[in-house]
C-alpha cells in the first residue's frame, strides 16, 4: 500500500514539478492575500502582529483549497480516475498518495508564507520548533480533510463553488488550532500552543482512519 | 475457460438512461470482435459494463470468470481499457506518463520503453510534455499505456480515430498479435472496411441490444 | 426590545418556518405524486416500506 | 397494497394523519404551558421562555444528526452487499438531515433573539452558539451535496460518507471551540447567566421536548415519503424509456 501510495505522490509532484501551478500561481496569490489583509486592518501594525497567526492559517486555507482543486482536476480531466478504477491500485492506498500530494504541495505553499507573514507583519518567531511541529500538524489535517472532500466533489459541475463550502467547516478546529498555535510560536499569546498542536494531529490522525475507511466508496460510480 | 465475456439479458443504467436494454453475448478467448452501431446504440455502454465501471441492474453478465453482480471490480485489472478519453496526464512527459501506468498495474517500468516503440513513438519524443503531442500521438500514448499492463482482455472505444494511415496499421497488427497471444479484443469503430481486415467478428448493437453477429468466424 | 416581544418573536418566528416547511413537504408530494399518475399509487407507510426489499 | 382512498395527501396514511393530529394538539398545549402556564424566571423574568423552544429544538437536531449517521453508516454497509441494497436508510438519512437542519436554524433564531435580551448581544463567541453555527453550516453543505444530480447509490454513497465524516467532526468541533472560548472569555462568562430549572420549568421543558419530538417525528416521516415518492417517479420514467427502447427495437427488427 504504502510503495502504490509513494507512486501516486511521485506522480502528483512531478506533475507540479512540469506544471509549477502551486510556485507559480497558488504562492504568489497567498502572498497577495496577506496584502490585503494589511489592507482590511489599515496597516495596523499592532493589529497584524496580533493576527499573524490567523491570517497565516487564513492564507493557507484559501490557497491550499485551490491545490486540492487542481489535485482532483488532474485526475478527472481526462478521465484518469477511469484509469485508476481500472488499475490495480486500491481505494486507499490511492487517499494516501493524494494526501502526500497534497502535503507536500501546501508545504511549498507554506515556504513562502512563513517569510511574508515573518517579514509583511513584522513578527518575530520566538519558538521554531513549536511553529515547526503546528506547520507540520495543521498541513497534514489539512491535507487529509481535504482529500477526501475534495473526492467527494470530483466531477461535480458545481465543485468549485461546493468544495469550499464542505471543506470549511471541517477545517474550523484546525484553523482554530493552528492560530492559536501559531501564536504562541509566535511570541503573541503565551497560551498552550503544544496542546493546539497535538489537537491538528489528532484530527488528521481521524480522518486519515475514516479516509482510509471511506475512500473506496466515494470513487465507484453508478 | 474459453467465454471470456458472458451477457445474459443485461439490463444496465447510467445517467438515469437505460444504456443497455437486455444485451445477449457471448465472446470466447482469442476472439477480435469489431463493435458497430449508430451514436447511442451501446457500443461505449457495452466496454463500460464490461469493464465493471457500470453496474448492472438486471440480467447477468460474467466476464473474465467474475460474476458482475457480485464482484465488478476483481476483473479490472485484467482488463485494458481505452475509452475516448485517453487517460493522459498532460503535463507529465510521455514516457513519465507510461512508466506512471506501467508501475500502477505492477509491471516493470522498462516494459515502457518497449510499448512506446511498439506503437511507433520514437525516442526524441520520449521527454515530451503530451500537451504538446498531437491528437495522434496522444492516442498513441494512451494505446502505449494499456499496453504495458499486458491486459486479457482489450477494450477499445474507437480506437482508430485520430490516427493516421501508418497508426491505423500498426494498431491493428498490434491487436492481432494480441489476440494470437492468448488475449481477447473488442472494438468499436465506424469505419467497417477498415477493420474488417483484423476482425474475426463483427457485432451490431442498437438501442442497447444485439441486433446483428457475425458469429465467430 | 423587551422580554414579551423578543419570545413573540422566537416562538412566532419558529412556528412560521415549521409550518411553512410542513406545507412545502405536503405540496411537494402531492405535485410529485400527480407526476406520477394518481392511479398507480402505492400505499407509503414507512413500516412496511422499510421492510420491503423490492423498494429499491 | 391498499389504494389510497382519495389521494388528496399523497404523503398521508391514516397513521401519519393520526401523528398529525396529536402533533398540532401537542404543540397547542405547548405554547400554553410555556407562555402562559409556566411562571417567569426569578432572574431572567419573562425571557426565560425562549427556554422552552430554543433547547428542545438543538436537542431534536442532534437527535435528527445522530438519526442521518447512523442511517449513512446502515446505508453505506448494505450497499456493499448488494449494489442497490439499503436505499431506504439513505432516504431516512436525507429526511433527517433536512428536518435537523430546520431545528438548527431555529435553534440559532432563538439563541441570538434569547442573547439580545439577557447578554445584551445577538452574537457572543460562546462555545455552544459557534458550534451550533458550524454544524449548521456543515449540514447545509451536506443538503447542497444531496441536491446535485448523479446516479442514486453514486450520490448515496457520497453523502453517506459526508454525513459520518461530520458526524465525527462534531465532537472535534465542539472541544475545540469550546477549549478556544475557556481560555479567553474571562468577563463574558457571567453574563450569561443560567436560570436554575426546577419544578414547573423542569416539566414544561421535558414535555415541550416530547411535543417537539412529535412534530419532527411527522416532519421526517412525510419528507422521507416524499424522497420515496419522488424516486418512484424516477424509476418509471426509467421503466418507460426501457420500454420504448425495447419497442423501437423490435419495430426495426
Amino acid at each position: 500500500m504504502l510503495r502504490e501510495a509513494l507512486l501516486i505522490a511521485r506522480k502528483d509532484l512531478r506533475v507540479e514539478w512540469r506544471s509549477k501551478v502551486t510556485l507559480g500561481h497558488v504562492a504568489p496569490l497567498a502572498l497577495l492575500i496577506l496584502v490585503v489583509f494589511a489592507f482590511a486592518f489599515d496597516a495596523n501594525a499592532r493589529l497584524l502582529e496580533l493576527g499573524a497567526g490567523g491570517l497565516y492559517w487564513v492564507a493557507v486555507l484559501f490557497g491550499g483549497t485551490l491545490l486540492i482543486q487542481r489535485a482532483f482536476d488532474v485526475e478527472t480531466e481526462d478521465g484518469n480516475f477511469d484509469a485508476f478504477r481500472m488499475s490495480a491500485i486500491g481505494a486507499p492506498s490511492l487517499f494516501l498518495g493524494k494526501s502526500l500530494g497534497v502535503f507536500f504541495q501546501v508545504v511549498l505553499l507554506e515556504l513562502v508564507l512563513v517569510p511574508g507573514v515573518v517579514l509583511l507583519y513584522n513578527v518575530r518567531i520566538e519558538n521554531w520548533v513549536l511553529l515547526l511541529a503546528a506547520a507540520v500538524g495543521g498541513t497534514l489535517a489539512f491535507s487529509v480533510c481535504g482529500v477526501l472532500w475534495g473526492a467527494m466533489a470530483a466531477g461535480l459541475r458545481v465543485r468549485a463553488t461546493l468544495l469550499p463550502l464542505l471543506l470549511v467547516p471541517v477545517l474550523a478546529p484546525v484553523l482554530l488550532a493552528g492560530s492559536r498555535a501559531f501564536d504562541t510560536a509566535l511570541g503573541v499569546r503565551a497560551e498552550a500552543g503544544w496542546t493546539w498542536t497535538s489537537l491538528m494531529f489528532v484530527i488528521a490522525a481521524v480522518h486519515t482512519a475514516i479516509g482510509l475507511g471511506t475512500f473506496g466508496f466515494l470513487l465507484e460510480e453508478g | 475457460m474459453s467465454t471470456v465475456v458472458k451477457f445474459h439479458k443485461v439490463v444496465a443504467v447510467a445517467g438515469g438512461f437505460p444504456v443497455l436494454a437486455g444485451l445477449d453475448i457471448e465472446i470466447a478467448k482469442g476472439e477480435i470482435v469489431h463493435l458497430r452501431g449508430s451514436n447511442g446504440a451501446g457500443k461505449t455502454s457495452f466496454m463500460r459494463v464490461c469493464a465493471g465501471l457500470i453496474p448492472i441492474s438486471d440480467g447477468d453478465a460474467n466476464v473474465l470468470g467474475f460474476d458482475m453482480r457480485d464482484d465488478r471490480r476483481s476483473p479490472r485489472r485484467h482488463i485494458g481499457l481505452l475509452g475516448h478519453d485517453n487517460h493522459l496526464y498532460k503535463d507529465l512527459w510521455v514516457q513519465e506518463h507510461v512508466e506512471f501506468r506501467a508501475a500502477a498495474t505492477g509491471a516493470e517500468a522498462g516494459d515502457a520503453g518497449a510499448a512506446l516503440r511498439r506503437v511507433g513513438l520514437s525516442d526524441r519524443l520520449w521527454s515530451v510534455p503530451i500537451e504538446r503531442l498531437s491528437a495522434g500521438q496522444r492516442r498513441r500514448v494512451a494505446i502505449a499505456s494499456m499496453l504495458v499492463g499486458r491486459p486479457q482482455l482489450w477494450l477499445l472505444d474507437e480506437p482508430h480515430a485520430a490516427l493516421d494511415d501508418e497508426g491505423r496499421g500498426l494498431l491493428d497488427e498490434i491487436l492481432v498479435e494480441a489476440a494470437s497471444s492468448g488475449a481477447t479484443v473488442v472494438f468499436a469503430s465506424h469505419e467497417r472496411d477498415l477493420s474488417k481486415s483484423v476482425a474475426t467478428r463483427v457485432v451490431t448493437l442498437r438501442g442497447g441490444r444485439l441486433m446483428e453477429d457475425s458469429g465467430a468466424a | 426590545m423587551s422580554e414579551v416581544t423578543t419570545v413573540a418573536t422566537g416562538w412566532g418566528l419558529s412556528f412560521i418556518v415549521v409550518v411553512t416547511y410542513a406545507l412545502w413537504i405536503v405540496g411537494r408530494g402531492k405535485t410529485v405524486g400527480r407526476e406520477l399518475g394518481i392511479g398507480g399509487q402505492e400505499e407509503l407507510d414507512p413500516g412496511s416500506d422499510s421492510s420491503t426489499p423490492a423498494d429499491s | 397494497m391498499a389504494q389510497m382512498p382519495g389521494t388528496k395527501h399523497m404523503t398521508a396514511t391514516p397513521a401519519t394523519r393520526v401523528l398529525g393530529a396529536v402533533a398540532l394538539v401537542a404543540v397547542l398545549l405547548m405554547v400554553l404551558l410555556g407562555l402562559v402556564v409556566s411562571p417567569a424566571d426569578v432572574v431572567q423574568g419573562q425571557a426565560v421562555r425562549m427556554l422552552y423552544l430554543h433547547v428542545p429544538s438543538i436537542w431534536i437536531a442532534y437527535g435528527a444528526f445522530v438519526l442521518t449517521s447512523l442511517s449513512s453508516a446502515l446505508f453505506l454497509i448494505r450497499s456493499r452487499r448488494r449494489h442497490d441494497g439499503g436505499r431506504h436508510y439513505d432516504r431516512l438519512a436525507g429526511s433527517a438531515a433536512e428536518v435537523g437542519v430546520v431545528f438548527t436554524g431555529i435553534t440559532l433564531a432563538t439563541g441570538m433573539l434569547w442573547g439580545r435580551v439577557t447578554w445584551g448581544t445577538y452574537w457572543q463567541w460562546d462555545a455552544r452558539l459557534t458550534t451550533t453555527v458550524l454544524l449548521f453550516v456543515t449540514y447545509l453543505g451536506y443538503l447542497a451535496l444531496r441536491r446535485l444530480p448523479a446516479a442514486p447509490m453514486t450520490r448515496g454513497r457520497r453523502t453517506a460518507v459526508m454525513a459520518l465524516v461530520s458526524f465525527v467532526n462534531v465532537p472535534i468541533v465542539h472541544y475545540s471551540v469550546d477549549w478556544w472560548r475557556t481560555l479567553h472569555q474571562k468577563a463574558s462568562l457571567s453574563v450569561g447567566r443560567r436560570p436554575e430549572i426546577t419544578g414547573e420549568m423542569y416539566w414544561t421543558l421535558l414535555y415541550s421536548t416530547l411535543a417537539v419530538t412529535i412534530v419532527a417525528s411527522w416532519l421526517i416521516v412525510h419528507r422521507y415519503r416524499v424522497i420515496r415518492l419522488e424516486e418512484l417517479r424516477d424509476e418509471e420514467a426509467l421503466e418507460a424509456l426501457i420500454a420504448s427502447r425495447l419497442k423501437e427495437d423490435d419495430v426495426q427488427a
